[in-house]
């Protein structure tokens, strides 16, 4: 459904650019209809950034990034609207995702700039809808303001609007670490509604082995920029074939097992 | 957004004791300007009365050398001063925003253009260069006197608005917005602008201060308005005919002092808005 | 029974703010003992990170002490001056490792001008005596000793931080606090820091360990006893495998359901969720606080405050639901 | 990767940009009088002439000196030629008011009064400033800060000359403790004797006080709002818990906070410096404010520009100076970064 190709990215810092960042280097991957993909990573391996360049906030160096058989890359205007109504993105901080100075559902009215026109009525509607699939009582939220909100419900109404647009693919980057323990799963679990619903597809981005490994079809391990391992959740786990997945697997703390020697 | 601008202000500003006094100056400041021509009907430029006369109950703060009423030459500079530093302040703050808005938001090689001009207009003294530039002309008017304050005071708004900018353009808000099919323009209007907002003011109240002030330095040095009375033009004159060591203390004390109570008062302003957007200053 | 290491009795400190006091540690008895690592978890805004100030009798506005007494290594520690907690707690008795390892250092100065700095605080020695102390130190954590030499910029992230592990212990203090300083480390640097900490306490260079964190799984390699938080309260406290496999409160439940860990048990248990977030420590609910988001919730609950009962020597809970039970 | 040190290119970069500068600003130096609108010094050049009869001899050759230092009747591109050429070889003009002088050589013999003036005062204004306003914000909260704070706020907003005129007034006029006039007095004339140098202290003192009163209250203010940021920062807390005393503590700080004034003082000396000029004007000093303000009555064009260059290259090369000076003292430009 979504294919990326050979996609690179390198970042030059200062005028005469005498540093290079080869932040995403030659990476192919593709994702297929309602499934749910985990793109694991730790601080530096790229993951973000690939995740932008799908999502069209940042253009690669090289490589393409195809949806329905065009180069999203090279997207335009209309064309560009049509591929963010189909490919949409949530984003990790729920403090950052808001304007200060607008009520909440500004980023969901947005949404309809995406949409074939609607009068108000209908916009409404579907606002009040989406509000509720996420778990939110419409009523306790429209009108605010984002500081009278708490980051999971702020994190809900970002959700919401791929409630809205109901897109084939949602990429979340890390859209659940800086949330408080207990209200993690509440929110990832939308995400499988989403997909349970629409038959979207899902992209995780995470740093956590373990959120990828319990709610993905499908995970793929990126290590300084490069995709070293891809494959079924269970089978990566357990029988890891990169060195890096390997040496992951073993450093990350367990709930069950306990590290030998301390 | 102005609705939520007016949200930002809160009676917890009017609990800063600083906001408050600095409101109190700027108001009678003001209030002399504006409300003093009114209930101080003398001509500025005409002589009025003896020469170097101190001050006494027919006029307030004396006469100069040449029989004019120091008052009411102080109530048109305080205007003159007010315009001209309006008009700097507008200008400059105009150049620095646009300049710190494109530099941020276009980032790469525009920005890197951009900063460059900045740093340079930023290591050239803006005093020396407004002298400069002033000395070309022979006729200079408050539009023009403010014009020349204007283009040289600019870059510390650019690099100020610019960092702001850059921390601002990558927020998620700003990715949400691109997201729903927001054009750049759009996006800098509606969601960096409103952000800055605070800022801004701040840099006007400050420009504002500074210009008048520079206003006043190129007038000492003889290159002030041509036209129209300023703050400066009167410290201009008490300096050429030596007030200070003929002892007229009441020609060139009450500018100053009006110069320094608004400048400081503005500054103070500043300050007080300052702390109260960003708390961390005021302490935990 | 041996007399524990620390022992903190009623502790309550608030935040004095224009808005209201935030009773950010709300009565907590604490008990650290010898030769252990104890695990303090709570999410964010618990007021686990206050608790760490009052254990450590740092206490400055607006943060103020209500009451409490800290008995640490037969030292009184709360109510004598500043001045003299600097001089025999800090650095000596007990010393921290803090959450930003990447500011914590001075930036202009070398490592060893703040290594002599704090430990002529403490003890008069000569340079000499410092850099072997440091050196016999550094090679005892496997640490390159040429870092002592650098700038805190010319370390990477995870180097800092051991650095800094390092640091705190240079005197062996009894008590080392440690406050959530692996997240921001890769996993391996995180194991690499984590062993450090443990292997310290295996040689005796320090006697226990007090670790704030919100990861339990990090919790559950290294803790001896776990103590959970919940907006300003102790809510359980145990031995680490007990609460781990028998958590009682239905807080700590939660707690262990919402992590996922790379394990087919993790896996298989899928996704179980509670309701509702954290409660603001300005407002907390009345009763337990815990109630409006408790699924075992019930009348009681709404109206008074579970006590935190102990149900053994060792194990305790703030739950009506195991009040009169007995565990072993 | 070549081993250059950072500091080598840090200080490269600084000079390839303080030259290229400079170069603007000899850009604008050479267009202005060519882009203002009814070219003002052509204005003067035909003034000039048609007062020829006047005092036919020397205006003539004013007049043809002028014509060929300016050369307004070739091409653009030939008179920046010429202009840069003349610069190179340290040729400012000649002035028109004290024709026949040389413009650097007028300007030359003024100058050591400014500096003589400017850079004490402001070393010693910015040393104060940055200790009173680390004092203010080590007593925050207190009284100490609450009656320093508004002092600092209004000096920093006074400007130099207004001060001047006060003081003079004050204390040379009134209390007639001080000259009112001068660097030095008329009827002696500059030699090394005790006497002489007393006397020029004596004049000395106004100037260099109305300076550094007024420059105290902006170093001061920023100073107290880098320490009080500066005490918030993550290892001040470290260092306390490892139980270091406020004193060693309040050293790191001082230290670590003073860096950026260091920058800061490259950037205010122009400030500083162009207040100073008119400071000169109030007590009739001998610097280049006066020399400029003469040059600028009679509008002698050459002596302004000359002025000009000579002031801003001063100026930049200071500006280096402290540019270097600061990438010596902190350290993180100084040793390089080898971290992740």
């Amino acid at each position: 459904m979504l294919e990326v190709r050979n996609v690179s990215k390198v970042f030059t810092v200062g005028l005469f650019s005498r540093h290079r960042i080869e932040a995403v280097k030659n990476v192919s991957m593709s994702v297929r209809k309602g499934e749910i993909v985990s793109l694991v990573g730790e601080s530096g391996s790229g993951k973000t950034t690939l995740c932008r360049i799908i999502l069209r906030l940042l253009e690669p160096t090289s490589g393409s990034v195809i949806y329905d058989s065009v180069d999203v890359t090279k997207l335009k205007g209309k064309k560009l609207k049509w591929y963010w109504s189909r490919v949409h993105g949530v984003f990790q901080d729920p403090y950052a995702a808001f304007h200060p100075f607008y009520r909440v559902e500004r980023i969901l009215y947005q949404g309809f700039n995406l949409l074939p026109r609607l009068d108000e009525g209908e916009k409404k509607r579907r606002v009040y809808e989406a509000l509720k699939s996420v778990g939110l009582k419409p009523e306790e939220v429209l009108g605010k303001y984002p500081h009278e909100l708490s980051g999971g419900m702020r994190q809900r109404v970002a959700i919401a609007r791929c409630f809205i647009l109901n897109p084939e693919l949602i990429v979340a980057d890390e859209p659940v670490s800086m949330l408080d323990a207990s209200t993690r799963i509440g929110i990832i679990k939308l995400f499988s509604d989403l997909r349970d619903r629409f038959d979207s597809s899902v992209i995780f981005v995470t740093h956590d082995l373990g959120l990828a490994y319990v709610v993905s079809d499908r995970v793929l391990i990126m290590y300084k920029g490069v995709i070293v391992e891809e494959g079924d959740p269970v089978e990566v786990m357990e029988r890891p074939s990169h060195m890096y997945t390997r040496r992951l697997r073993e450093d990350v703390p367990l709930l069950y097992r306990k590290w030998e020697g301390f | 957004m102005l609705s939520g601008i007016s949200k930002l202000i809160k009676p917890e500003l009017f609990m800063i004791k600083k906001f408050d006094a600095s409101l109190g100056v700027l108001f009678a400041v003001f209030a002399l300007g504006f409300i003093g021509p009114l209930l101080y009907q003398v001509q500025p430029t005409a002589v009025a009365g003896p020469l170097e006369a101190p001050p006494s109950r027919q006029f307030p703060l004396g006469t100069d050398a040449y029989g004019k009423d120091v008052l009411a030459q102080l109530i048109a500079g305080v205007r003159g001063s007010l315009q001209i530093g309006a008009t700097a302040a507008a200008i400059s703050l105009l150049i620095g925003v646009i300049v710190g808005l494109i530099a941020g938001y276009k980032g790469k090689l525009v920005d890197n253009l951009l900063m460059m001009l900045t740093d340079i207009v930023l290591l050239l003294p803006s005093i020396l260069l407004m002298i400069l530039i002033a000395a070309y002309f022979k006729w200079r008017d408050p539009l023009l006197v403010s014009i020349i304050i204007g283009v040289t005071s600019w870059p510390w708004v650019a690099r100020a608005v610019r960092s702001q900018t850059l921390s601002l353009k990558n927020r998620e808000f700003v990715n949400l917005s691109k997201m729903a099919g927001l054009s750049d323009f759009q996006i800098v209007i509606r969601d960096i602008l409103p952000n800055i907002a605070s800022y801004i003011f701040m840099a006007y109240v400050l420009l504002m201060s500074g210009a008048m002030i520079a206003e006043t330095g190129l007038s000492m040095i003889g290159l002030g308005t041509t036209q129209g009375l300023t703050l400066g033009n009167i410290l201009f004159w008490a300096q050429v005919l030596e007030a200070v060591r003929r002892g007229l203390w009441w020609w060139f004390i009450p500018p100053g002092a009006t110069l320094v109570a608004l400048a400081a008062s503005l500054l103070m302003l500043a300050t007080a808005l300052d702390e109260y957007f960003n708390p961390k200053l005021r302490g935990s | 029974m041996p007399e524990p290491l620390l022992l903190g009795l009623d502790l309550r400190a608030s935040y004095r703010l224009r808005l209201g006091e935030v009773k950010a540690v709300d009565g907590v008895d604490i008990e650290i003992p010898r030769d252990s690592i104890v695990g303090l978890a709570g999410e964010s805004g618990c007021g686990k990170s206050t608790l760490i100030n009052v254990l450590l009798a740092n206490i400055r506005p607006p943060l103020v002490l209500k009451s409490g007494r800290i008995l640490l290594d037969g030292l009184e520690i709360l109510g004598i001056s500043r001045e003299e907690v600097r001089k025999k707690v800090w650095g000596v008795k007990v010393s921290i490792v803090p959450q930003s390892a990447l500011n914590a250092l001075n930036p202009t100065k070398r490592i060893i001008e703040l290594v002599k700095d704090a430990i002529r605080q403490h003890t008069p020695a000569s340079d000499q005596e410092i850099i072997s102390l440091c050196k016999r130190r550094f090679e005892e954590l496997n640490l390159p000793f040429d870092s002592v030499y650098k700038y805190p910029h010319e370390l990477s992230g995870g180097m800092r931080q051991r650095v800094i592990i390092a640091i705190s212990t240079l005197l062996n203090p009894r008590l080392l606090v440690v406050d959530e300083p692996t997240s921001a480390l890769d996993v391996s640097t995180q194991k690499q820091v984590l062993k450090m900490m443990v292997d310290m306490k295996k040689e005796g260079i320090i006697d226990s360990i007090l670790f704030v964190t919100h990861e339990l799984p990090v919790l559950r390699q290294v803790a001896s006893h776990i103590y959970i938080m919940y907006a300003g309260k102790i809510v359980e406290y145990g031995p680490a495998d007990s609460v781990f496999f028998r958590p009682l409160h239905p807080y700590t439940k939660a707690l262990m359901y919402s992590v996922m860990t790379p394990e087919p048990e993790s896996r298989a248990r899928g996704l179980v969720t509670i309701p509702g977030e954290p409660p603001s420590l300005l407002m907390p609910p009345q009763g337990c606080r815990f109630h409006p988001r408790c699924p075992y919730v019930m009348d009681v609950c709404k109206k008074s405050e579970p006590r935190l009962v102990p149900l053994s020597d060792e194990r305790g809970v703030a739950c009506f639901l195991h009040h009169g039970e007995s565990v072993n | 990767m070549a081993t250059i040190s950072p500091f080598i290119i840090y200080i490269l970069r600084k000079i390839v940009f303080i030259v290229a500068t400079f170069f603007i600003f000899l850009l604008i130096i050479f267009a202005l009088p060519r882009a203002i609108p009814g070219n003002p010094v052509a204005a003067l050049l035909t003034q000039i002439f048609q007062q020829a009869q006047a005092n036919p001899d020397t205006v003539k050759a004013v007049y043809r000196k002028f014509l060929e230092e300016f050369g307004l009747t070739k091409p653009l591109h030939e008179q920046l030629f010429d202009f840069l050429s003349r610069l190179m070889m340290g040729d400012l003009g000649t002035s028109i008011a004290f024709y026949p002088r040389k413009v650097a050589e007028l300007v030359a013999s003024y100058l050591p009064w400014t500096l003589g003036l400017l850079i004490p005062a402001i070393l010693v204004a910015w040393a104060l400033g940055n200790l009173l306003g680390a004092w203010a914000a080590y007593r925050r909260r207190t009284k100490v800060d609450n009656a320093l704070l508004p002092v600092f706020l209004v000096l920093s907003q006074v400007p130099y000359y207004w001060l001047a005129m006060i003081l003079l007034y004050v204390l040379a006029v009134t209390a007639r403790v001080f000259p009112v006039a001068g660097a030095y007095p008329p009827s002696m004339s500059p030699s090394l004797t005790p006497a002489f140098v007393l006397a020029m202290l004596h004049h000395y003192t106004l100037p260099f006080l109305s300076i550094v009163i007024v420059a105290i209250g902006g170093w001061a203010i920023g100073m107290r709002v880098l320490v009080i940021y500066e005490l918030r920062s993550d290892y001040v807390e470290y260092s306390e818990l490892l139980g270091l005393s406020d004193k060693r503590i309040l050293g790191y700080v001082f230290r670590n906070s003073i860096l950026p004034q260091v920058t800061g003082l490259a950037l205010s000396m122009g400030t500083v410096m162009g207040g100073a000029l008119i400071t000169e004007l109030v007590f009739s000093y001998p610097g280049t404010g006066y020399l400029l303000f003469r040059a600028l009555s009679t509008l002698d064009y050459p002596l302004i520009q000359g002025t000009f260059i000579i002031l801003v290259s001063t100026l930049l090369a200071a500006n280096l100076i402290v540019d270097i000076l600061y990438a010596y003292i902190d350290p993180r430009i100084r040793v390089s970064y080898v971290g992740e």
